[in-house]
């Protein structure tokens, strides 16, 4: 294991406040928690965004505190939720008031730490509504299973509630965009080599010198199949086609598209796939708003990227094109 | 024969060697159909019990076991967290004012039972925890003693028994099929954390 | 070798055509050639600004043309500077009629390359400036030798000379902003693992399990010395301590600082780097007027990071804090 | 004997046959002391120009050099790319009008240093090809003829001796002290074209 770190146990705190001290005109950490909350937390009169989980992701989730997106991320140990007393802290740091979306990542640990820290937060008084994204079309929904994954989608529901709280909106409007956007944004990724926990040291999974694992997890769970490595050009055409069906996307639709590398992919790479996606796209006349290109939600040093679609309406272009001062999302 | 609060300390410092031994064991298991934590997690979490239970004071088994529960749910994180500190937080609640002979055990593991179940919205038969609690329970029911014996038999069996299930709760869920033949690691620190029940409870 | 790439030949221009379908509000191609320029290049009585280089160190330099930064970016090779005849489209696409401003890194290729380009436009009657970056405090300066290498400092340089012209400046006052800032602004860098050219498939250096290069070109080239890995705070260190001396901080100076990921730097790490270097500024009293982490001047898939520091004036603060739109620096 | 239009086109292609086989062994000659693309560059720009030359008319030695010399500059790149480029414009100005006998040749090869020096802000000793093309110029100016047999000796024995030389030009200067004990790819590029030139000369 190679890593620029101190000391593997001491990672995700030194992580914290090496976000604080890049951006302390946007954000300051909550005194003796994992709680990374807006510098004028708590904002008097606007409905507050938290969100969180496992470390590991960066520049998710604190990259997304500030003005017109989060206004608390809450982060847990490398990959692993955090615990409901660290989320109590961050919904308690950002209450203005006029009371705390939480935004949960589709994942057992996540749903159930950010619930009870909601149900504790309610025993002291405080509004709170969740939502729970799970735009990763890797892994079939069924009645049977605890639904799919939410992996990148996640950042568009944070910019795009994000905005209608600082526009104003009620804690139900914020919730009901927040909604929205779950409901058009769909995700899938791609995997060339693994992650490795800085704690274990080992590789979170392996993969032959010619293999990816399609679908594959933020947290490098496997995902729907390993396979021969293909082409640039073969991956963007399986991503997209994987994604796009279930949005029923029409010719008068427009979307916003995010191709997102999963830690240790060259940009270079990044453009390359989106060159076919883009092609994709124009050939069946979907009409693209906005292109995100970049490192957005992560899995430490994994090779690889993921492709997130969100279908928008006049509504959501306007959340998505207006401000926002969280230094990983400026807008 | 009665569980007394000395050894319900023992019990989990015990439970906190195990899972310390076994920690690369429980990842690597947790690598195979989910994100490779559980290890960590839970020796993160057991460490902090360990080093903070024997120097407290304790007036009842109940105490012991909401310490318990409020450092896991603090310090775990993830799913396990949770879970084992749902599960230690009904058995703590169910004790509360009573001395733990076998009657009240078993009602203690029977509320951890229905605890784990509905903050884990999750039955037997899934591949989880529950799979071992709950025959641990059955057992309870059968005899009026605590039987160390009998509840590390039925963690035992249980536990390998998850290898043959397919999960349909938790990470290991999105690998449908592909989870089979893999034990669940949850299980098998449950296991860990009754085999050292039974240990405790021979030391006496 | 393992990359989303379809032909090691075609890599930049299948980057070139991603890129510019990812940015089509604000960059186009010149058919037929490497260079991306502004979409309204060529921008009526303003300076423009050109720079490029070889490929590979994405997002630059395509990623950061727009209104506020580059107008045009000539992209050569993967690691290859481009070829005159190249710079020179991108200088005839981008002239509105008040002079052209080269950024020219400087390695000997990139600076014969730009010079033979600004010959050819010279003749064709176009006003041509050039400035020559060299911030690589890791390979010193000597008479004898082709002195400094430009490295991520060129960053700044395209930020704020690009705002200069923005603001109206003209071509002395641009090049003498860009003077300013290569006089100011020093970097170095360090590599945990080398890149591979996706044309020879080939590790660009090597490194053993527990060494790690400092003082590493942004083209996998040797630098300083090959030592064993030490922590992340004695390398923040070690680039800290040799990248600051040459500016003379002292209590009263404001610098920007940048952590920029070499490609395949799990952002996490980046931050544990940046807090050991932000309390070293903060133990010498400097004081950081903003702070910029992420991938800004990467090597493929290298991992490691460099540091860059940019002393700074109140007109260099102006400029830095003003408006860009370029996809890779939005302010 | 004199360098007619066909040896000219031939030089040029039988050039690339040998860049094309030692592609990698140039690659990795650079690997060593700077950026790896040194074989990368000299393929992609002598095959363009083996592709071009033999399909095209030329009226004399002057216009197959200065195609050679627009292909280079502009399929090059790097720093090699502009120093072929102008070692063979100078060459291609130089014999303008004239027919290539062993006094053209080195009144051409001439200007090609003096090129290479201005371009480069290099002299002899530097490690890079000037070293290679200087030390050919030397034997150029000992004999009346194009001797092929001694213009490859003196540019084998010129390429070798770089090894022991300090880099203080081009991307090798960066290494100072450990560029030594090294090849100068561009020297070793060189070399290869004339022993390209000399091959050419003995078909005839
Ligand atoms: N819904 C659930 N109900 C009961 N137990 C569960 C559930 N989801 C997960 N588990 C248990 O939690 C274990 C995983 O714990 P851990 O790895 O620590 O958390 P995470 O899955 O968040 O990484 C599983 O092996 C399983 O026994
Ligand atoms: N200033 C210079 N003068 C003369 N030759 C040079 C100079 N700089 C580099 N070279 C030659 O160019 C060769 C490197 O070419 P190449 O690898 O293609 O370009 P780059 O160094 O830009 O990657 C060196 O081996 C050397 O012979
Ligand atoms: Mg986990
Ligand atoms: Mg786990
Ligand atoms: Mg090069
Ligand atoms: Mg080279």
């Amino acid at each position: 294991m190679k890593k620029l770190i101190n000391d593997p146990n001491q990672v995700v705190t030194e992580m914290l406040e090496g976000i604080v001290s890049a951006y302390p005109e946007s954000m300051k950490r909550v005194e003796g928690t994992t709680c990374i909350v807006r510098k004028d937390a708590p904002v008097k009169d606007k409905v507050a965004l938290v969100s969180g989980g496992g470390s590991g992701h960066e520049p998710a989730h604190a990259g997304f505190v500030g003005q017109g997106m989060l206004d608390a991320a809450v982060a847990g140990e490398v990959f692993t939720s955090p615990t409901p007393d660290q989320v109590l802290e961050g919904i308690k740091a950002v209450d203005g008031g006029e009371g705390v979306l939480l935004v949960i990542k589709n994942y057992t640990g996540d749903v159930m730490n950010f619930e009870m820290a909601a149900e504790l937060a309610e025993a002291e008084g405080i509004n709170v509504e969740k939502v729970v994204v799970n735009d990763d079309v890797a892994v079939e929904d069924s009645s049977f299973t605890t639904g799919r994954r939410g992996v990148a989608g996640t950042v568009f529901v944070h910019k795009l509630a994000g905005a209608k709280a600082e526009a104003g909106g009620s804690l139900l409007e914020v919730k009901e965009v927040a909604e929205k956007v779950i409901a058009n944004v769909r995700s899938m990724g791609v995997a060339l080599s693994p992650c490795i926990m800085p704690t274990s040291g080992e590789p979170g999974f392996e993969l032959a010198e010619d293999e990816v694992e399609m679908g594959v997890g933020i947290h490098g769970e496997p995902g729907i199949e390993k396979k021969k490595l293909v082409t640039a050009n073969e991956i963007a055409k399986e991503l997209t086609e994987k994604v796009l069906p279930e949005l029923e996307l029409d010719r008068s639709v427009e979307v916003a598209v995010m191709v997102n590398g999963m830690g240790a992919t060259p940009e270079m790479e990044l453009y390359v796939v989106n060159r076919k996606i883009q092609a994709i796209l124009s050939e069946k006349g979907v009409q693209v708003h906005e292109t995100f290109i970049g490192e957005y939600m992560t899995s430490l040093e994994m090779a690889g990227c993921s492709l997130t679609v969100l279908k928008l309406d006049d509504e959501l272009k306007e959340l998505l094109d207006s401000r926002s001062k969280a230094p990983a999302f400026r807008k | 024969m009665e569980l007394d609060v000395r050894q319900t300390v023992d019990w989990m410092v015990k439970a906190n060697e195990k899972v310390q031994e076994q920690k690369d064991y429980l990842s690597q298991l947790d690598r195979a159909i989910g994100d490779g934590d559980h290890g960590i997690n839970m020796a993160r979490g057991f460490q902090e019990i360990a080093n903070t239970l024997p120097n407290e004071e304790f007036e009842e088994v109940s105490d012991v076991l909401k310490k318990t529960a409020t450092i896991v749910m603090s310090k775990v994180g993830g799913a396990s967290g949770p879970l084992y500190g749902t599960a230690f937080l009904k058995m703590s609640m169910e004790s509360k004012g009573s001395n733990v002979d076998g009657e009240t055990f078993e009602k203690m593991v029977g509320a951890a039972v229905e605890g784990l179940k509905q903050r884990g919205k999750a039955k037997e038969g899934e591949k989880t925890m529950i799979d071992v609690w709950s025959p641990v329970l059955d057992v309870l029911k059968e005899v009026s003693e605590i039987n160390g014996e009998k509840i590390r038999e039925a963690a035992h069996t249980a536990m390998e028994a998850t290898k043959d299930m397919v999960a349909t709760k938790g990470r290991a869920a999105y690998l449908k099929e592909r989870s089979k033949d893999h034990l669940d690691p949850g299980s098998v620190s449950s296991y860990y954390l009754f085999e050292a029940l039974a240990e405790t409870l021979e030391k006496g």
